[in-house]
C-alpha cells in the first residue's frame, strides 16, 4: 500500500481515529472527526462496528453517508432503533457501549477534557474569557462509557495541568479509583489522538503517555509541544502514514463534501 | 449530602407544575389556531422556554420568529442542545434589547456542529449579559423527563467527577442501597415548551420521525406547549397506529400548520440542511463578538422577521428551486415513494 | 325512562359509576366494574370522556366494545397514545389523570384500599390467612390520580376499622395534609361506590360519608352493615334506580358477555 | 432517613449488572436457536428471572412450557402483573417441587382479570411456600426502568402511603430539592428476561404491538434475555422503520420462532384469550387451595408439557377450528388486511 505525501493533520487523525475502533463493538460517536472516523472504520477493518449517536440511533448501516450532526437524517435510516436521547444515554448508562469517541477543547494529564470555557474558574465562569459550546454528551459519555477515545488539536496552551473546567471527568486526579469513588462507572480515558501523536494512560498513575508518535514528530517534539510532562511507553513507535487508499476513502467517500475533514495540506 | 448550591426552581415547582396540569382543561378539543395567537397567548415575560429538537434538526424556528416579532422579556431558555432557535432568540436581543431579552439558560449546547460555534453564545455569555446553568445533552433530557413523570428530581451518574455538578443545582448524595455516590437532578418545568413536529392533528396529537430528541418529555413537563406541524392531518390517519404518536393530546395547547417550521434546520422525510443559510445567518454576528457592528444583523432582523407579517413570507424569500433542492436531498436520506 | 326492576347489585354499581364520570375529563381505569362504568359513561352522557388504561392506552375509542383486561387489544386501537405502563403511569404521576376508578376487597372509613392479603399484619404478612391478587396499578392510582373513585363490594367484614393492609391509600389516618406530608399527591378518595349505596369524605374529617342509599337501603340498613360508624351527609337522597335502558346497555351492548357484570338477578 | 427494610440484591446488584453487560459480546450476530437451547443456556438455578407481558397478554409462555419440561429450581420470579406464566410454573412446583421451585416472587399482581383469580398464589402464600414481595405495578416498572437505565434506585410517589413502603425494601428520603417525602426503589436486575413478542429478526431486534409492558425495560434490564416471537423476519423488514423497534438486538441473547408463543393468552394483532383454555387451567388448581388433589392437575401437565417434545406439540392439541376462532377474533379488535 502506498503511503499518502499529502495528508493532512486531520486526515492522520481521522487514520489513527478509525484503527483505535474494534470491529464488533459499540461505539458511542460524538459530533465531528469521531464520526469520520467511525465511518472510514466501517468502511476498512470493522463493518461490524455499531455506532450509537446521541440524538438517538443506534446501529445505522450509515449506507447514505457521513452524518453532518449527531441527530442527522442519515443516522436513522436502517438503524436498529431510535428513541430520543434519553433512551441514547439511557443505554450508555446502562453498559451498552464498550467505547465512548469525543473532542475537546483543553486536556489535562489525566484525560480530563474541557469543552465549556476558557478563563478563570470559579470567578469568571459567568463571563469567561472564551464561552465554547459545552458539554453536549461529551460528559454523559466520559462517565458512562465502559472507555474514551479522546481527540484534542496538540497545542502547548491546549495541553495543561489545570484546566479551566472539567466538562467530561477522564481519570479525575489519578489516585487509583478515582472514578468509582466518584460514583462514575467505565475504565475512563483509553487512548487519546492529537495532531502530534497518539497517547494512552499509564496503567498505575493513569498519567497520559506517548505511545505512538506521527510522522514528523518525536518523544521531543511532542514533550515541548504540552504543557505537562508526558509519561513515555517503553516502546514507543512511529505510526505509520495514512495509505493513499485512506486518504482517498476519507476525501472521495467518507467526507467528500469537508464537512468536518478541512482540506487545508499539512 | 454534599449541597453544591442553593436550590431555587426556574420555571414551575414541581408542585405548581402538578398544579397547573390538575387545573387545566385537558380535553380533547380543537386547538388549531395561528401562531400569532399561540404565541401572544401562552409566551409570557418571565417564562421559563423548553426549546424542542437537537442542534439545527427540528428547532421550533418559526416560532422563534413570531416570538421575535411580538417581542419577549427576562426568558429562561432551557434546552439540552440548540442551534438556530436560540441564534435567532439571541441575535434578537443583540440588535434590539428593548423588545427582546433573555434572563437565563439552562443549557448542554449552543453550537452547529458542521456549521459552526455559535457567535451570539460567545457574545453574550463572554461580555456577562445573561446568567446560564451548564449540563450535559443527558442531564438536560433527564430533568425535563424528571418534569414530565412529576417527579421533584432524577438520579443520573454523568455529572459526576466533573465541574457540571459544582456550577449547577446538582445535588449528590450517597445512594441509600449502594453507598456510592450518585447525583441528583432537579426537576425542569417550563412554562411553555415549543416543539416542531413532522405530523399532527388537531387536537395536539404528534407523530415524530428520526429522533425525538426530547420533545415529549418537554411537552408533558411543560405548563404549556405549542405545537407546530409540517403536516396537519386527520385524527383517524394519527391514530391509525397510536404507537407512532410521541405526544399525546392533553399536553397539548396550541396547534398550528407551519410548513418550513424548522427551516433553514433539517427536518427529517421534509427537508435536509440549507447550511448556507444557516452559516450566512451566523457569519451576520461573529464580527460582532470581536466589537464588530450590529448593522448587517440588524437589517436581516429587518427584512426577515420585522419586515414580515408571518414565517410564510420569510419562507417565500428562498428561491423555490434551493426549497426542492434540499427537500430532494432529504429524499435522497430517507427515500420514499410520496 | 322506565325504571328497570331486575337488575342487579352490580348493574347499579356500574350505572352509579358512570353517573360520577364526568364528561371529557381524563379517567385511569382499573380492571373490572370501573371498565364497564367507564364505557357506559362514554355511551351516555360522557362522549368525551377519555380512558386511560395501565398497560399504555391513553384515550382509545373503545369501538370494539369491552376490554376485558387493561391490556386487552381493543384499548389499543384508535388510542392516542400507547407506550407501556411506565408511560402510563408515569403520566399519570404527572397529573394528566382527573379520576382513578380502582377496586378493592376491604375498605376503611378513611378510604384506604387493601387488595394484598387478609389475616394480621405484619405477623402473617408472609404466610396470610387469604392472599389476594395484589396491589396492580391500584396503589399507583391512589397515590397520583387527582381524585379517585372506589368500588367495593358491601359486607361488614370488609368495611373496616382497621385495614390488614393499605394496599391503595387513600385519606391515611383523615388527619388535615396527610397524603401531602406523606409525599403523595392528589386530593384522594372522591367517592365509594358499594352495593348499598354512594360515599363521599366529609371535607374536614376526610371520614366516609353516606351521600345516597340504593333502593331497598336506609341510613340504618348500611350503617348496621359497615364495620365502623359513617358518617351522613345533611341531604341524603335516595339514588333513582337504573333505567331499563341503562340495564339494556350494560347487558346488550357494554358487556354481553357478562365478562365482569355477572347475570345473578338482585 | 427512613429505612424500611435491610437492603440486598435478588437478581444482580446494580455494579454486577454493569460488569455483566460490559463483559458481554454484544455484536450483530445470529442468535437464531432452539427453545431448548435457549432456556438450558439461560435459565440457570437461582436465577432471578424477569417476566415480560402483562397478565394474560404477551406473557412468555412456551418459555414457560419449555423451562418446565427442563426443570428450574429456587428462582426468583420478578413481573409486574402476570397470569398464566407464573400460573404455569408455580402449578408445575404443586405437582413435581423436585423437578421445578421458585423461592421468591417479586410481583405487582398475579391473578387473570376477568378469568379470575390464581389459585396457585393463594395455595402457595397461604402455605408460606415461597418468599414474596409486594409492589405496584408502577413501582415494579420503575424498578426494571432503573435496571435498564444503569442506575441503582428510582424516585417514585406511589409505594407513598401504604403498606408497600412497610414490606419490600423501599427507602423513603426527604427530597433534597423540595423537603417532601419521596420513595425510592432499588432497580431490577435479573439475570434473564423472557420476552414474547411480535416480530423479531435474527439478531433480536423486536417490534411490539400493543402496549410495550415492561418488555423493553427487563430486556435491557436483565444480564440475558430470552425472546420468543410470532414471526421472524429479514433485519430489512425489521429495520425499515427504526421507531418500530422496541427491543435493540444488543440486549437480546436468544431469538426463537414460535408461533402462538403466548397463548392460551393473548397478542395483538395474532391471536385474542383462549379463556376456555385459561379457565380451564385454573379450575384445575382451585380445589387444591381448599385441601384437593393435585391429580387432575398433574395430568395437565404429563399430557401438556412432560409428555411432549415441544410447545409446538402442546398447540397442535388444540383444534384448527379454535386457533382461528381466537384469530379471527383479534382481527376483529384490530382489522388489518393480510
Amino acid at each position: 500500500m502506498t503511503v499518502s505525501t499529502d495528508y493532512t493533520a486531520q486526515e492522520i487523525i481521522v487514520v489513527a481515529g478509525a484503527k483505535i475502533l474494534e470491529d464488533n463493538k459499540i461505539v458511542f460517536v460524538g459530533t465531528g472527526l469521531p464520526m469520520v472516523a467511525s465511518l472510514l472504520a466501517i468502511l476498512t477493518h470493522a463493518p461490524g462496528l455499531i455506532p450509537v449517536f446521541e440524538a438517538g440511533a443506534v446501529g445505522p448501516p450509515l449506507k447514505r453517508g457521513l452524518p453532518i450532526s449527531v441527530g442527522d437524517s442519515k443516522t436513522f435510516t436502517g438503524a436498529s432503533y431510535v428513541k430520543g436521547l434519553n433512551g441514547a444515554f439511557e443505554l450508555t448508562q446502562r453498559g451498552f457501549a464498550d467505547f465512548g469517541f469525543i473532542g475537546g477543547a483543553e486536556v489535562d494529564m489525566y484525560g480530563n477534557l474541557n469543552s465549556t470555557m476558557m478563563g478563570d474558574f470559579p470567578e469568571s465562569y459567568s463571563k469567561p474569557k472564551v464561552r465554547l459550546p459545552g458539554s453536549g454528551g461529551a460528559s454523559d459519555m466520559a462517565a458512562s462509557c465502559d472507555r474514551t477515545i479522546l481527540i484534542v488539536p496538540h497545542d502547548k496552551k491546549k495541553f495543561n495541568e489545570k484546566l479551566s473546567y472539567v466538562t467530561s471527568p477522564g481519570h479525575l486526579d489519578g489516585t487509583p479509583g478515582a472514578r468509582q469513588k466518584a460514583g462514575m462507572q467505565g475504565k475512563g480515558p483509553y487512548r487519546v489522538i492529537t495532531t502530534r501523536g497518539i497517547f494512552d494512560f499509564e496503567e498505575k498513575t493513569k498519567r497520559m503517555r506517548i505511545l505512538h508518535t506521527f510522522p514528523g514528530e518525536t518523544v521531543e517534539s511532542i514533550q515541548a509541544n504540552t504543557g505537562f510532562e508526558l509519561l513515555v511507553a517503553p516502546d514507543v513507535t512511529q505510526f505509520a502514514p495514512p495509505t493513499t487508499e485512506e486518504v482517498r476513502l476519507i476525501r472521495e467517500v467518507v467526507d467528500p463534501n469537508g464537512a468536518f475533514v478541512k482540506r487545508v495540506a499539512k | 449530602m454534599e449541597t453544591n448550591a442553593k436550590m431555587f426552581w426556574t420555571g414551575l415547582s414541581p408542585d405548581e407544575a402538578r398544579e397547573a396540569l390538575v387545573n387545566k382543561d385537558k380535553s380533547k378539543k380543537d386547538k388549531r389556531m395561528t401562531l400569532k395567537e399561540a404565541v401572544s397567548r401562552f409566551v409570557k415575560p418571565g417564562d421559563n422556554v423548553g426549546i424542542g429538537g437537537f442542534v439545527d434538526i427540528r428547532q421550533p424556528v418559526a416560532i422563534c420568529h413570531e416570538m421575535i416579532r411580538q417581542g419577549f422579556k427576562d426568558l429562561t431558555l432551557s434546552f439540552q442542545s440548540a442551534g438556530m432557535a436560540p441564534e435567532l432568540l439571541g441575535g434578537a436581543m443583540l440588535v434590539r434589547p428593548d423588545h427582546c431579552s433573555i434572563k437565563r439558560i439552562e443549557l448542554a449546547y449552543w453550537a452547529h456542529e458542521a456549521f459552526g460555534l455559535s457567535p451570539t453564545w460567545r457574545y453574550l455569555a463572554e461580555r456577562g449579559m445573561i446568567e446560564f446553568e451548564d449540563w450535559s445533552n443527558y442531564n438536560m433530557s433527564a430533568r425535563f423527563k424528571a418534569g414530565a413523570m412529576g417527579l421533584p428530581f432524577i438520579p443520573t451518574r454523568s455529572p459526576l467527577g466533573g465541574d457540571i455538578k459544582n456550577t449547577s443545582r446538582t445535588k449528590i448524595i450517597d445512594c441509600p442501597f449502594t453507598g456510592r455516590p450518585i447525583a441528583l437532578l432537579p426537576a425542569s418545568n417550563p412554562n411553555v415548551g415549543l416543539i416542531h413536529v413532522q405530523a399532527a392533528d388537531m387536537y395536539g396529537n404528534c407523530i415524530i420521525r428520526g429522533t425525538d430528541a426530547t420533545c415529549a418529555e418537554i411537552a408533558m413537563a411543560s405548563a404549556h406547549t405549542i405545537v407546530t406541524c409540517e403536516q396537519l392531518v386527520s385524527h383517524e390517519l394519527i391514530t391509525s397506529n397510536p404507537k407512532d404518536v410521541m405526544i399525546p393530546f392533553p399536553a397539548v395547547d396550541a396547534v398550528v400548520h407551519v410548513p418550513f417550521g424548522a427551516y433553514p434546520g433539517a427536518c427529517r422525510r421534509h427537508y435536509y440542511f440549507n447550511g448556507d443559510a444557516i452559516r450566512g445567518f451566523l457569519a451576520l454576528i461573529a464580527p460582532m463578538v470581536k466589537g464588530g457592528s450590529a448593522d448587517a444583523l440588524k437589517a436581516w432582523y429587518d427584512e426577515n422577521i420585522f419586515g414580515v407579517e408571518s414565517f410564510e413570507d420569510y419562507i417565500e424569500k428562498f428561491p423555490t428551486k434551493k426549497l426542492l433542492a434540499d427537500q430532494l436531498a432529504e429524499n435522497y436520506n430517507c427515500e420514499r415513494l410520496a
